[in-house]
C-alpha cells in the first residue's frame, strides 16, 4: 500500500494520537482520585500504542509515496525514519495532529472534556478504518477502535457528573465545552490519502456529542470559529513548547539508542 | 482471653489472620500504620518517576513509564482496600496522607534528575522494596499478604525494566554511561537506607517479628540487597560508589559501608531534597479535586434520589 | 467660530495642535481612537514576540529580543500618556483594550510560529509599521507627533533588527533557510493587510487627510512598503510568495497581488488564529494584577496618611 | 588569571544571572503594570548582560585550569567553547546556580520577594569582586554592582508594599518569603575558585534583608532546612523543564549559527 499521501494521513492519525497521549502524560497522579489516575494513564497508554503503530506504518511508506513537501517546510531529519525518528525530531511545523489535541490542559472538565470530543470523532473514524482497504491500516485501527470507544464511555459518564453535579462544576464544564467546540470543526475538514471522507464521520460524532451534552444538561455552543490548520503543519504556539519538552532528552543525545 | 489464644496459635501455626478475626488492638493498629505507610509510598512514588514520562527518549520507554506510575496507583489502591478491611476509611488514610500524620518512604524524597535516575529507582529502590517486600507474601495479615504476592510479582517485572533502562545506557554513548554512573552513585546509599536503621536501633522489630508482620531483621534484608546488586552491576557495566565493597569469604557476603543514617533521619524528620515539593504537589492534587469529587457525589445523589421517585 | 477658524489655520499652517488649544470634538475622538489603538497594538505585540524570548537561540538574540519586547511597553506608555493629553485617563484605556472595545492591529492575531518568525515580524511588521507611521511624526497634534519620532526611531532599530535575524537564517544552514522562507511566507500578506483595506473601501480617510492626521492613503503606503521589500528580500536570500510581482516600469513601482481583504475583515473581528488567546492573555495578566494595584494603592495612602499625621 | 577552580567559580556567578534572568524573561507582559513589565525586562537584561560577561571569561579559562570534572559529571559537549556552547550545550547537572535561582515563578510576590533575597547576596558580591585582583572579574563586577543595586532597590520596595498593602498582599508576600527563605542558606556555603569566601557576605545580606522585612511588617521565617547543592550541579526537578525550553532551538539546529 503506498497511496500518494498516506504518509500524510498516517502522521495526521498517529499525531492526534501521541499529542494527545503526550498531554494526558502531564496528569500523571493529578486527578481527582486514584481511580481515575489509573483510568487516564490507561487512555494515555491506549492512545500512545496507536500512535506507535501509525507512526511506525508511516516510517515505512516507500519514498515515492511521500509529498513533495516531506511532512512540512522542513525535512524530516533522521534517516532511515522510524516511530522515533517520527515522534522525536520533527518540528512543530511538520506535526499533523488536529490543534485541538495540542492545547494546554485547564481542569479536570477539560480533560474529559477534550477526550469526549476527540473519542466520539475516533470512535466512528476507526470504526470504518477497521474495514479499509488497506490490511495494515484496518488491523490498527481493529485494534484501536475498542480502545477508543472505552475513552468515549469514560469520558462521556464524566461530562454527565459535572454538567449535571454542582453548580461549580456545571459552570467549569460548560466553560470547557465551549473553550474546545471552535476546534472540533477541523476534524471534519477533508484529509488526503486516506480512505475515508472526514466530513462523512460528522453525522456520527454529532449524534454522540449532542446526546450526551443533552444528558449532562449543558448547552451546545454556537460558535462560528473554525480555526485549522493543523492537518497543514500550523498549530498553535503551544505545540512548540509541547515538543521541546517532550524531545529535549533525546534530541541532547543525537545518535543514541535508548 | 481465648480470643488471644487461638490468635496466638494462628501465628504460631503459620496461618493467616483474616478480617473477621478477633486482633490485639496493637496489631491491628501497627498494621494499619505500616500498610498505610505502604500505600502512600506507591501514590508519592508517582511524582519522581511521573517525573519523566512526558521526557521519555522513546516512545516505548515511554509506555513502559507510564504503565509503571500506572501500576503504583493500583498498588496505591490495593494496600489502601487491605487496611480498609482493619476497619478505616480510605478518606481517613488520604487525610492523614496529605496532612502529614502519617509518613511514606523517604526515597521518594530524592529528586530525579535525569532519565538514568528512572533506571535506578526501579533497579536500586524497586530491587530494594521487593528484598523487604517478597517475605511479607508469608505475613500474617491474610489481606495484606495477599496484596502483597500481587504487589511483589509487578514489581520485580517494575526492576527488570529499571536495570534494562540502565543496561542500555551502561552500554550506549559516554554521555548515556556517565549518566548511568551518576544515578547509581546518587541513588545507592539512599537505596541500603531503605532498610531502615540498623537492628541495633530498630524500635519496633522485636513485636512485629513475633507477630509475623516482619520476618527477617533490617540489617539481614540489607544484607540480602548488597549482594544481589553486586553482581547486577557489574553486568550494567557500572560500578557500586562503594570503595570498601568486598567479598567476605567467612561471612561469605559481601562487606559494605553503611548509609549515613543521620542522613535518614534528616529525610525522615521532613528535611530531604523534595519532602515539601511531594506533599506540596499531592495536597495540590487532592485539593484541585475537591470539586470533582463534590460533582460526582452530587451526580450519584440525584440518580438515586430519580430511583426513589419512580413509583413502585 | 473663532476658535474652528485659529483650529483650521494651525492645520492649514502645518503648526501643531497642542493640549490646552482648542479642537474639534470628533478631531479629538478622531486622534483618541487611533492613538489608544496604537497604544494597545504595542501592549499586545509584546506576545507574539514575547513567545520566543525563553528560547531565542543565542544568549546575544535573547537580550536583542528581550529589549525589543521592553521598548514595546514603553511605546505603549508614551502612547497611553499622549492619548491622556486628549481628557481620557490610562484606567479607562487599559479597560477599554481588556474589555475588547477598542481594536488593536490585527497582525498580532497570527501566531509566531517558528523562531524565523521574530525575524519575519520585525523584517516586515515593524517595516510595514514604519511605512505606516513616519507620516505621523508630521502629523498635526504635537503630543502625537512628538511620540511618533521617539517610536519611529526605536521601530527602526528593530525592524533593522529583524532584517539581521532573517539574513543569518537566509545565508544559514539548508534548515534555517527553509524556516525563513516559511515565516516570510506566512507573514507577507498579513503585513500587506496592514496598510488597510483598499482606498476605494476606506471610510475615515478623507477627513483625517484634511485634518492632517493621516498624510498618505492606504494604497499609497501599501506600495511604498513593497517597494521597498523587494530588494531586501534579494539580499535576505529569501523570496517574497507573490509569483506576480514584478517591476513596473509604467508607473515606476512594483506591480503585486492585493491580500486577502475578506480574511482581514475576519481576523478584524475577532476570527483570527489568535484573537482569544491574546485578549485572555491580556485580561488575565490584568485580573492577576489587581491584588498587586490594590496593595500600592493601600501603601501609598498609609504613607500619605502618615505625612498627614505629622504635627505641623 | 587562571587558578584552579577559577572555571567553576564562574559559572556559579554566571549561572546564577542567566537563571534569573531566563525566569524574569518568561514575565514579559505578564506584571501589574506596564511600568513593572519594562522593569522587570530591564533587570532579565542586566542580570543576562552579566551572565553574558561571566560566561564567556569562563569559556577562556584554559584547560589547565578546568577541574577534573568539567562542569560536572557529563562533558560539555561544544569546543571551542563560548557563552552560547554554556548557555546552550550543558545539561542540568552541569550548572552552577543557586537553587533560589531556578524554582518556577508563584505569584508576583514570589518575583519580587526572590528578587530581594537574591540581589541582598548580589550587591555585597560584585561590591567585594570588584576590588578583586583579577582585574577582567573586578570590571565585570564593577559594572554590574551598579545594576544590581537598582535591582535590589526596586525589589525592596516591592516588598515594602506589598508586606504593607492590604491583608491580602501581606499574606502573599509572607507566603514568598516563608517559601524562599531555605534555599537562602546556599548563597553563602563555600565556594572554591573565587577570591572570596560568601559567608563573609552574609553579615551585609542579613541586615539589609532584615530591614526590609521589617519595613515590610513581615515576619523572618525561623526555619532551619536548608537545601543546597546546585554549586555541585546538584539542583531542584524544576531546572531540566527550564532548559529544555530554553536550549531547545539551539540543540535543534546542530552547528548553526545565530
Amino acid at each position: 500500500m503506498s497511496r500518494p499521501g498516506l504518509f500524510d494521513y498516517l502522521l495526521a492519525l498517529g499525531d492526534d494520537a501521541l499529542v494527545t497521549a503526550q498531554r494526558l502524560g502531564e496528569w500523571y497522579a493529578s486527578s481527582p482520585a486514584m481511580e481515575e489516575d489509573i483510568a487516564l494513564a490507561n487512555i494515555a497508554l491506549d492512545q500512545l500504542g496507536a500512535a506507535r503503530l501509525l507512526l511506525s506504518y508511516a516510517a515505512e511508506v516507500p519514498d515515492t509515496a511521500l509529498p513533495a513537501r516531506t511532512g512540512g517546510p522542513l525535512p524530516v531529519a533522521a534517516r532511515p525514519l522510524d516511530e522515533d525518528a517520527l515522534a522525536y525530531r520533527r518540528d512543530d511545523r511538520q506535526f499533523r495532529n488536529a490543534l485541538l489535541t495540542e492545547l494546554p490542559h485547564g481542569d479536570f472538565a477539560h480533560v474529559v472534556t477534550r477526550l469526549l470530543l476527540l473519542a466520539a470523532y475516533q470512535v466512528p473514524l476507526y470504526d470504518r478504518l477497521a474495514a479499509a482497504d488497506d490490511p495494515r491500516l484496518a488491523a490498527i485501527a481493529a485494534k484501536t477502535r475498542k480502545e477508543v470507544a472505552y475513552h468515549l464511555d469514560h469520558a462521556a459518564t464524566w461530562v454527565r457528573r459535572l454538567g449535571d453535579g454542582t453548580a461549580e462544576s456545571h459552570g467549569r464544564a460548560q466553560a470547557a465545552v465551549d473553550a474546545l467546540w471552535p476546534y472540533t470543526h477541523e476534524l471534519f475538514a477533508p484529509l488526503a490519502g486516506g480512505p475515508i471522507d472526514p466530513a462523512t464521520l460528522r453525522a456520527d460524532w454529532e449524534r454522540t456529542v449532542t446526546a450526551v451534552l443533552a444528558e449532562a444538561t449543558l448547552a451546545r455552543p454556537a460558535d462560528g470559529w473554525a480555526p485549522g490548520g493543523g492537518r497543514d503543519g500550523l498549530h498553535t504556539e503551544h505545540l512548540s513548547y509541547l515538543l521541546a519538552e517532550m524531545q529535549s532528552l533525546h534530541r541532547a543525545h543525537p545518535g543514541a539508542r535508548w | 482471653a481465648a480470643l488471644q489464644a487461638y490468635f496466638d496459635a494462628v501465628i504460631a501455626a503459620d496461618q493467616k489472620i483474616e478480617p473477621r478475626d478477633w486482633m490485639p488492638e496493637k496489631y491491628r493498629r501497627t498494621l494499619i500504620r505500616q500498610i498505610a505507610q505502604h500505600a502512600h509510598s506507591e501514590i508519592i512514588g508517582m511524582q519522581p518517576e511521573g517525573n519523566w514520562i512526558s521526557r521519555a527518549p522513546s516512545l516505548q520507554r515511554k509506555a513502559i513509564l507510564l504503565a509503571k506510575v500506572q501500576d503504583e496507583a493500583g498498588h496505591g489502591l490495593y494496600l489502601y482496600a487491605a487496611a480498609e478491611t482493619l476497619g478505616i476509611t480510605r478518606e481517613e488514610l488520604v487525610e492523614m496522607l496529605v496532612s502529614g500524620r502519617q509518613k511514606y518512604s523517604s526515597i521518594f524524597n530524592y529528586p530525579t534528575l535525569t532519565w538514568a535516575d528512572v533506571g535506578a529507582v526501579g533497579w536500586l529502590v524497586d530491587g530494594a522494596a521487593i528484598v523487604n517486600q517478597v517475605p511479607l507474601c508469608r505475613c500474617s495479615y491474610g489481606p495484606y499478604a495477599r496484596a502483597m504476592i500481587r504487589v511483589c510479582k509487578e514489581e520485580s517485572f517494575h526492576q527488570r525494566q529499571g536495570y534494562e533502562v540502565l543496561h542500555v545506557l551502561g552500554h550506549g554513548t559516554p554521555g548515556q554511561r556517565a549518566m548511568a554512573q551518576d544515578a547509581v552513585d546518587r541513588w545507592w546509599y539512599p537505596s541500603l537506607a531503605m532498610f531502615g536503621p540498623p537492628d541495633a536501633d530498630s524500635t519496633h522489630s522485636a513485636q512485629s517479628m513475633a507477630w509475623k508482620i516482619k520476618r527477617f531483621s533490617n540489617d539481614e534484608l540489607r544484607q540480602r540487597f548488597v549482594d544481589m546488586c553486586v553482581d547486577q552491576a557489574r553486568s550494567l557495566n557500572l560500578t557500586l560508589p562503594d570503595p570498601d565493597l568486598r567479598w567476605n569469604a567467612q561471612r561469605r557476603a559481601y562487606d559494605y559501608t553503611q548509609p549515613d543514617y543521620d542522613e535518614l533521619m534528616r529525610v525522615i524528620s521532613g528535611d530531604g531534597p523534595c519532602n515539601r515539593q511531594r506533599m506540596a504537589f499531592r495536597r495540590q492534587a487532592h485539593a484541585d479535586g475537591a470539586w470533582v469529587r463534590e460533582a460526582a457525589a452530587a451526580y450519584a445523589a440525584k440518580r438515586a434520589s430519580d430511583r426513589e421517585a419512580v413509583p413502585a
